[in-house]
């Protein structure tokens, strides 16, 4: 399969949208484009699959290379391993559900449109690059249409909101430049390919210096600790579509950086840093978690929830483990369903109940069951209840941890794991607060989902539990991946201890 | 072997009903919800008793040896090498005599709800949310593999948690739903490292192996978890006693048991269900189920013991003050558990010594059958009268017959009469601690006689007490054939049940257990409880003054226990001031003000900056010029000088 | 003289063209209208015949060189005079000395085309002068406002001040080597304090030229003065030719200096880019705005020329092409709303968006160029210049330079936050856009877009450096 | 009398700039401004001069530009009493601080 039709897609279907007149044709458009998407996406793992088990053992499948400019050795050179494929799956479903549930927007239909599609482009350019400096390209493709979508669309303190999320981003992606150059220049061939990089053993020294650089700076964008302030504000004033494409994919750019390109090539980097990405992550998960149980607007508290559940991303990685990084990549595809969701659900709320502030709801399930529905199933999803993805991810990252003998990683673990009581306090809280309890006045007359909201969010649900009922599919997706990347950093160790 | 498929189908058609019930139910079958769940559910119960009958007296037994027999398991997920999730089917005397309580139990409640929650508005939700229970339920106990079994305890958790809150209008309701769930969450936290701990030094998560490797004394692996210490425990009582936390948040035991109490919002036949027959004995359950590797670390033992042995004195002593009347039930279903947590602590793996064990296992048996009859009972009371309260009742015995008679045989039972079930396994019960550690008999024995008083004040109370006096349409108290067909059935299993010679099918080790009766034992716990009894009816049989003056009397320890020891306040405390003020809000706040702070210090200071040097541009040529000049000279300076 | 004539030949394709207007205009027959067609086609053309018969060599015992690099200099900036003159087109016309402004541009545009190509301090003294008088007088075209007078006084002043000092440096180059030709110098550079002192004369003056702070005082108020063609030829055509032998006299006459001279750019550079991003934060007027962030541009710049490679010289040569785009489209959405609307400032410019879409997206793309955001081409610009400025090793530099980008990126989104984003009751009515003005923004847009992309035009440039 | 070396034309030309630049930085009419401009360029025709005739006085480079400064000075004063005039007209003043509008 052709990678490049992953990216042409997304663009054919902006051009398309740009060129229209009328609204309808503009939703429409757009939904096709992106349900092509989707249906491209599974096609992908369909022979991804085909070729892995017809015994293809390349790390990186229909690799592509084209050079595009030779005097700096930069090759648009794409590639997908299991990681991407998970990634790229969650895109599209993230971005069908978001185009649906945006289907009433009136203001300035067609930019909006546009500009999702454009995110979405940046996404798939993003997993797909093995050439760091296009990967850096579709990184940064993306902040722009976050901003504008923020600012135009969104609520509340839009424009500070935006302000922050894009320059925290370009900050962080400053970092990545920085730390790419270093790799760049490390190598006598001069060169941004990922997989030269990886096979060439970059000097510790330089490792020393470049991967904090690079794990920082996706950390920016992934809502690492303590850089996640731009994640509750701007979550929180994004229009619905746009939290959900922020918080499913947008973060996880940063989150499969840190993986794909921090980690993997800088193997004793990682080593060297490992334990402040582990307390770093572990304060996440906790602060985070505290921090959301006083919030009381929904939208903040699905930001919030999202540093802490972000942080099982990063704590995943800093174990180092072949299971703890499965479980990351897994915990990202998890939380950018359930957040996506999660959002989707809050915009539904919000724009029937027009408060997202949780003392101002109640009773919610009795005017609106299928959308409270959802909003229990998300809930129970972010608190990790078995048969949802969130466990799965949650108890990977967990028995990876675990693998790590020693007293201080066997803390962090722990501390870590405390965060599924204190998410069920400040989950239950919520949706205690929201769907149960006595109806408030003012709600009597409210309506149920609309046929494009339940389609999105049977979607998202759909995914949720195909990974949460039989997850190793995903698992078996990704693991071989990971593997990779922890036979670099630990050449020696098989499989658990 | 048996055919696995018709065994994954007992818990696979709870789920069925729950699937079709939740997603069609509301539009499609508002009024055959309850039909199609409880015919489910029939179908199997039948199906679990065929496989009980099929395991206990056909292939389950090899050698005079019950075996472990694992019909089914699938690769879920996995970690790494040997380290997986199967989600499988294990077969062993415990699960498969849980198999059939948890269904029959749950079938009489299916039945008794289609009476009983008729008219709802949200019934098929309920059915669904029932099945749902049932399979999870269901999953647990046939859980091959640690982390399945970890997955359907979550799962149970929830159910427990949606059935809790069903009526969600009602702000209690919905307290007690987040309680039962945060509570035993936490505890689950604890499950969950146990699992950690015991997973990483065997090196597996399958119950078998597992078991096989912590307790064969050649394990390369028990040496080493034995050995592997923190805070100068071994690695193995940790793992252990951290299982344990987990069994005793869903069986509410002390101090983790705040929860249960409140779950009595819930509608009764799910307080039967959940709360006093199945799930709560979850705790019990993996105790029992990991039972080889427990006993491998005596301290474990002994805390599981004391645990029990304190929760069921301290429910008994609060269950004497209270006075809803599924309060009162759930506190004993509090003590109760109790009994037969302590009755693993004091039993012993193999042959003579696994007596607490298989008293355990049959106390766990019998109770569910008469706690179940009480809750149901007293749902029938309350359907009657809308109240929990014993003061609304009194002298319902003419109203209600059959559920006075029935909730009478259920006293009888839990108190320790002969020859009503609760006394033989409570017979068992005393006799391993007896056998083991006479301080937990003394205490279990006083603790059974405070049973029997407080069970009969609760009878006496509803059934006889002051006179019920008639408003308007309350004629006839009995709530119809669907009500008392459960009770009845029940009945004869709690009158019945203790005959069983229980030993033979369950014991530690899989081999027959002879119990032998002593005659000279029982006289204590009967005289005792019959003391009991008797003390009940001289207070609360007739209306009378008794009580108050008594309650008077013993004025602070009354207070105390009718305040259930402070224990809600104290939580009250660390939730509220201590982990929200102290915790959460800090937390928000640095958010806001130190990490956000930073973040927008940045941006102003640059905004004060750029203010703050605009006098350069001052908008006079020869003032340019002179910046000019010097800048050359500084460069001249600069790298004539300074920077060569 | 065949020779001369190929070698010579945009110098003297400009010079036709400087007198043919001159007869023309003493013709007085034409109208503005068809005047500036007849300027824009024979510009178009100028910068048409800029891609052939290049041919490498050098005139006049080396005065004069060129070859295919610098012809292709020339040709960027005569696509800039070209676009200039498409864009301002509505100003044009309304003026009344439209001829006589061409003719200056010209000359100066000769002079640039000289100071490109100068193998001789002499040459290149005379040519820098011939590139600043006329821009001096075309800073005060406009002639009836009081703030054009002043800003082309303080540029004339200024220039001349800076003048004095380059003269003073090349007296003491000329003191200490004895020679004033560049091929003979770098063999008599000895790296003497008094060499360092001459250099640091003569590199204040290209300072002085690239507004490199702290010589930059002049520009923001030139900018702001001056007429929208005078301000973007100044930003633009002049920077950039400045730049251009900035960095050839570097890379070729310099070249034994080098460690001085990397010093002095990498700490100008950082110092340059914080100055201008914090002066450009505070901006309301769109010019001066455009003013200081053409500042912080220059010190990326200096970026790329720190490198000291033909990675350097490419990134460099490329990173003004795609900077001609962005900000000559920036300057002809401003130019064309101040033109009808005689508004400014940035808080006018709220709620653009509403009546003038095309301008809006020209306006964002043009400066999300300059920003550095892909896909458009200031962000594989930006890219490049940091790349070859990595290429030495110096970290700390590059990574000031990247956390520049975000302050920079701060004040862009200021004015796009603006056009898209705030609410205002009088947005600015519908523009009506001369055809030639729309044509040259989508020259422009198509260029941001594309320059980028099609990596050709990257690989063009390297191949000739 | 002696024959004035190297150093003193040096000395001269140097004092003749540092004259040329205070008079540049403190006068504030214009054209005096202007003047002081003249002296720099002149201190440097007399460095070139010198140059030229003590160390260099086989390359006439030095007097070639030195000639050239003068012709491009004029022009430079050309163009900048036309400015000045015009600013005149505008302003009503040659004084430098009249014009000081445009800041920050």
């Amino acid at each position: 399969m052709n990678l490049t039709l992953l990216i042409l897609l997304p663009l054919l279907t902006a051009i398309t949208i740009l060129l229209l007149r009328n609204t309808a044709q503009v939703k429409w458009v757009a939904l096709t484009g992106s349900t092509l998407q989707l249906i491209l996406a599974f096609y992908l793992l369909f022979v991804f699959n085909n070729e892995r088990s017809a015994g293809n053992t390349a790390q990186m499948l229909f690799e592509l290379q084209y050079n595009w400019f030779p005097a700096w050795h930069i090759s648009f050179h794409l590639g997908v391993d299991g990681i991407s494929i998970a990634m790229i799956l969650l895109t599209a479903f993230v971005v069908v559900a978001g185009i649906l549930v945006s289907w009433n927007i009136t203001k300035m239909t067609k930019e909006y449109y546009f500009l999702l599609i454009l995110l979405s482009m940046g996404a798939y350019g993003f997993f797909v690059s093995l050439d760091l400096f296009i990967l850096f390209f579709f990184l940064e493709i993306a902040v722009i249409p976050k901003y504008l979508l923020i600012g135009i669309w969104g609520s509340g303190k839009k424009e500070y909101a935006a302000n922050k999320l894009a320059l925290m981003l370009m900050g962080g992606s400053a970092l990545v430049l920085v730390g790419l150059l270093g790799l760049y220049f490390s190598t006598p061939e001069r060169s941004f390919d990922l997989l030269a990089l990886a096979h060439f053993n970059i000097p510790i020294e330089t490792q020393m210096i470049c991967f904090p650089l690079l794990f920082v700076g996706f950390g920016v964008f992934g809502g690492l600790f303590p850089f996640h302030t731009w994640v509750p504000d701007g979550h929180s004033s994004a229009p619905t579509a746009g939290s959900m494409f922020l918080a499913g994919i947008s973060m996880k750019l940063g989150a499969y950086g840190c993986l794909r390109v921090a980690t993997y090539i800088m193997p004793e980097g990682a080593k060297e840093y490992a334990n402040f990405i582990i307390i770093l992550s572990t304060i996440a998960i906790l602060y985070g978690a505290f921090a959301t149980m006083m919030q009381k607007d929904l939208k903040y508290i699905n930001a919030y929830s999202s540093v802490s559940h972000c942080g099982f991303v990063f704590l995943g990685i800093g174990m180092l483990t072949k299971t703890a990084m499965t479980g990351a990549v897994l915990q990202m595809v998890s939380h950018g369903l359930m957040t996506a969701l999660f959002f989707a659900v809050i915009g539904m709320i919000y724009e029937r109940s027009h408060t997202r502030q949780v003392n101002e709801m109640g009773g919610l399930l009795k005017v609106m069951p299928f959308i409270v529905s959802v909003l229990f199933i998300v809930g129970l999803c972010s608190l990790g209840l078995p048969g949802l993805s969130g466990f799965v991810a949650e108890m990977t990252i967990f028995v990876g941890s675990w693998q790590n003998a020693d007293t201080f990683h066997r803390v962090a673990t722990i501390i870590a794991c405390m965060s599924i009581v204190v998410t069920a306090v400040y989950i239950l809280r919520a949706i205690g607060q929201t769907a149960m309890g006595p109806l408030k006045a003012g709600f009597e007359n409210l309506t149920d989902a609309t046929w494009n909201e339940k389609l999105a969010a049977i979607l998202l649900v759909a995914g949720i539990l195909a990974i949460g009922l039989a997850p190793s599919w995903l698992n078996n997706l990704i693991s071989p991946a990971t593997d990779i990347i922890t036979q670099k950093i630990f050449p020696m160790a098989i499989g658990v201890k | 072997m048996p055919n696995a498929t018709y065994i994954a189908l007992i818990p696979l058609l709870p789920l069925a009903a729950f699937i079709l019930l939740g997603i069609f139910g509301r539009k499609h079958f508002k009024n055959s919800a309850g039909i199609i769940g409880t015919f489910l559910l029939l179908v199997s119960t039948a199906l679990a008793l065929y496989t009980a009958y099929g395991y206990f007296f056909d292939y389950g037994k090899v050698n005079g040896v019950y075996q472990k027999l694992i019909p089914l398991q699938y690769n879920w997920l996995q970690f790494s090498p040997g380290l997986s999730i199967d989600i499988g089917i294990l077969l062993d005397p415990i699960s498969v005599m849980m198999l059939v309580v948890v269904t029959f139990i749950s079938l009489m409640v299916h039945i008794y709800s289609l009476a009983y929650m008729k008219g709802e508005e949200r019934f098929p939700t309920y059915y669904a949310f029932l099945g749902l229970f049932t399979f999870s339920m269901l999953g647990l106990v046939v859980s091959s593999n640690i982390f399945q079994m970890y997955i359907f305890w979550e799962l149970v958790g929830v159910s427990s948690f949606l059935l809790i809150g069903y009526y969600y209008d009602r702000p209690s309701a919905v307290a007690a739903c987040k309680k039962a769930f945060i509570v035993t969450r936490f505890a689950d936290l604890g499950f969950l490292i146990g699992i950690l701990v015991l997973s990483f030094y065997s090196g597996t998560l399958d119950f078998n192996t597992l078991i096989q490797r912590l307790t064969s004394p050649e394990s390369s692996e028990l040496k080493t978890a034995v050995a592997a210490s923190f805070l100068g425990v071994s690695a193995l009582t940790w793992g252990v006693v951290l299982v344990f936390i987990g069994g005793a948040g869903k069986s509410a035991m002390l101090p983790l048991h705040i929860w249960l109490p409140d779950a009595m919002e819930g509608p009764t036949p799910v307080s039967a269900l959940i709360h006093a027959a199945t799930m709560v004995v979850a705790g019990v359950f993996l105790v029992a189920r990991l039972f080889p590797v427990f006993s491998m670390s005596a301290p474990a033992l002994e805390i599981v013991s004391y645990v029990g042995i304190s929760s069921a004195l301290f429910a008994a002593i609060i269950a004497c003050t209270q006075t809803d009347i599924k309060r009162v039930l759930a506190y004993s279903t509090m003590s109760q558990i109790g009994f037969m947590m302590f009755a693993l602590g004091v039993s012993g793996s193999g042959g003579e010594n696994g007596l607490g064990f298989t008293a355990s296992m049959f106390h766990l048996f019998t109770h569910a059958m008469f706690k179940a009859l009480l809750f149901l009972g007293a749902g029938a009371v309350i359907h009657f009268i809308h109240s929990n309260e014993m003061k609304d009742m009194g002298g319902l015995r003419k109203y209600m017959p059959i559920t006075h008679i029935t909730f009478l045989i259920a006293c009888l039972a839990i108190a320790g009469v002969p020859p009503f079930a609760g006394f033989f396994s409570k017979e068992e019960i005393l006799l391993a601690a007896y056998q083991h550690n006479s301080f937990i008999y003394w205490i279990a024995l006083i603790t059974s006689g405070l049973t029997a008083f407080y069970m009969f004040r609760l009878y006496f109370n509803i059934f006889w007490n002051k006179e019920h006096e008639p408003q308007g349409e309350h004629h006839h108290g009995e709530g119809g054939f669907a009500m008392m067909m459960p009770l009845l059935l029940l009945a004869v299993g709690a009158a019945a049940a203790g005959f069983i010679p229980f030993g033979h099918f369950v014991s530690s080790d899989g081999a027959a257990l002879e119990s032998e009766f002593h005659f000279q034992f029982s006289i204590a716990p009967v005289a005792l409880g019959l003391m009991g009894i008797f003390t009940a009816m001289w207070l609360y049989k007739t209306k009378n003054n008794k009580p108050d003056k008594i309650a008077v009397s013993l004025n602070g320890f009354y207070k105390a226990a009718y305040h259930k020891f402070y224990f809600d306040e104290l939580y009250q405390l660390i939730t509220k001031k201590i982990i929200f003020n102290l915790i959460g809000r800090p937390a928000a706040w640095i958010d806001k003000n130190v990490v956000d702070g930073f973040v927008n210090a940045t941006g102003s200071t640059t905004q004060t900056i750029s203010e703050k040097i605009k006098g350069f541009q001052s908008g006079k040529v020869q003032q340019y010029a002179i910046y000019f000049l010097a800048g050359v000279i500084a460069l001249a300076v600069l790298f004539i000088y300074v920077w060569k | 003289m065949n020779e001369l004539f190929i070698l010579m030949k945009s110098e003297l394709l400009v010079t036709g063209l400087l007198f043919l207007l001159l007869f023309i205009k003493i013709g007085k027959g034409i109208k503005n209208e068809s005047l500036l067609l007849i300027i824009q086609s024979l510009l178009l053309v100028n910068f048409i015949i800029g891609f052939f018969f290049n041919k490498e060599g050098n005139l006049f015992d080396g005065m004069f060189n060129t070859n295919g690099l610098i012809a292709l200099q020339k040709s960027i900036l005569s696509l800039g005079v070209y676009l200039i003159s498409l864009l301002f087109a509505d100003w044009f016309k309304k003026s009344e000395h439209m001829a006589e402004f061409f003719m200056l541009m010209l000359s100066a545009l000769l002079g640039m085309f000289f100071m490109i190509s100068s193998g001789n301090l002499l040459i290149f003294f005379l040519s820098l002068e011939m590139a600043t008088i006329p821009v001096a007088a075309m800073v005060n075209f406009d002639l009836d406002k009081k703030i054009s007078s002043e800003a082309a006084m303080k540029m004339i002043l200024s220039s001349a001040f800076s003048s004095g000092i380059l003269l003073f440096g090349i007296s003491l180059v000329y003191g200490v080597t004895g020679t004033i030709s560049f091929a003979a110098m770098p063999a008599v550079l000895d790296g003497s304090p008094l060499m360092i002192l001459a250099f640091v004369f003569l590199f204040t003056a290209f300072a002085f030229k690239l507004s490199i702070v702290p010589f930059h005082l002049w520009t923001a108020d030139v900018y702001e003065g001056a007429p929208f063609a005078t301000t973007s030829f100044l930003s633009v055509i002049s920077k950039g030719s400045v730049a251009f032998i900035f960095m050839a006299t570097l890379y070729k006459v310099f070249q034994p200096m080098q460690d001085v001279w990397y010093n002095m750019i990498m700490l100008l550079s950082i110092v340059t880019m914080i100055t201008g991003n914090l002066f450009a934060l505070r901006q309301q007027n769109i010019k001066r705005f455009l003013a200081f962030s053409s500042i912080a541009q220059v010190g990326f710049i200096l970026v790329g020329m720190s490198s000291n490679s033909p990675a350097g010289t490419a990134s460099v040569v490329y990173f003004i092409l795609v900077y001609t785009f962005s900000n000559l489209a920036a300057f002809g959405v401003a130019a064309a709303i101040a033109s009808q609307t005689g508004k400014e400032k940035i808080d006018d410019y709220k709620g653009l968006y509403q009546n003038n879409r095309f301008l809006s997206w020209v306006l964002a793309l043009a400066l999300f160029s300059l920003a550095g955001i892909p896909p458009t081409a200031g962000f594989f610009g930006k890219l490049f210049l940091i790349t070859a400025g990595a290429s030495k090793g110096n970290y700390m530099f590059i990574t000031i330079a990247a956390l520049n980008m975000i302050i920079s990126l701060f004040y862009y989104l200021k004015v796009v936050r603006a056009v898209f984003m705030d609410k205002n009751d009088f947005p600015v009515e519908k523009i009506t856009i001369q055809f030639s003005t729309k044509l040259a923004l989508i020259i422009c847009s198509t260029g941001i877009v594309l320059a980028g992309i099609f990596s050709w035009i990257y690989d063009y440039i390297q191949a000739l450096s | 009398m002696m024959e004035p070396g190297l150093y003193h034309l040096l000395f001269i030309s140097g004092a003749l700039f540092f004259i040329g630049v205070f008079g540049f930085f403190t006068r504030r009419n214009l054209v005096t401004m202007l003047m002081s401009i003249e002296l720099i360029l002149n201190s440097v025709n007399l460095n070139f001069i010198a140059f030229n005739k003590y160390l260099w006085p086989d390359k006439m480079d030095g007097l070639f530009f030195a000639i050239f400064i003068i012709a491009i000075a004029a022009a430079e004063a050309a163009v900048a009493i036309a400015i000045i005039i015009n600013l005149y007209r505008s302003h009503g003043s040659i004084d430098v601080e009249s014009a000081e509008e445009l800041k920050n």
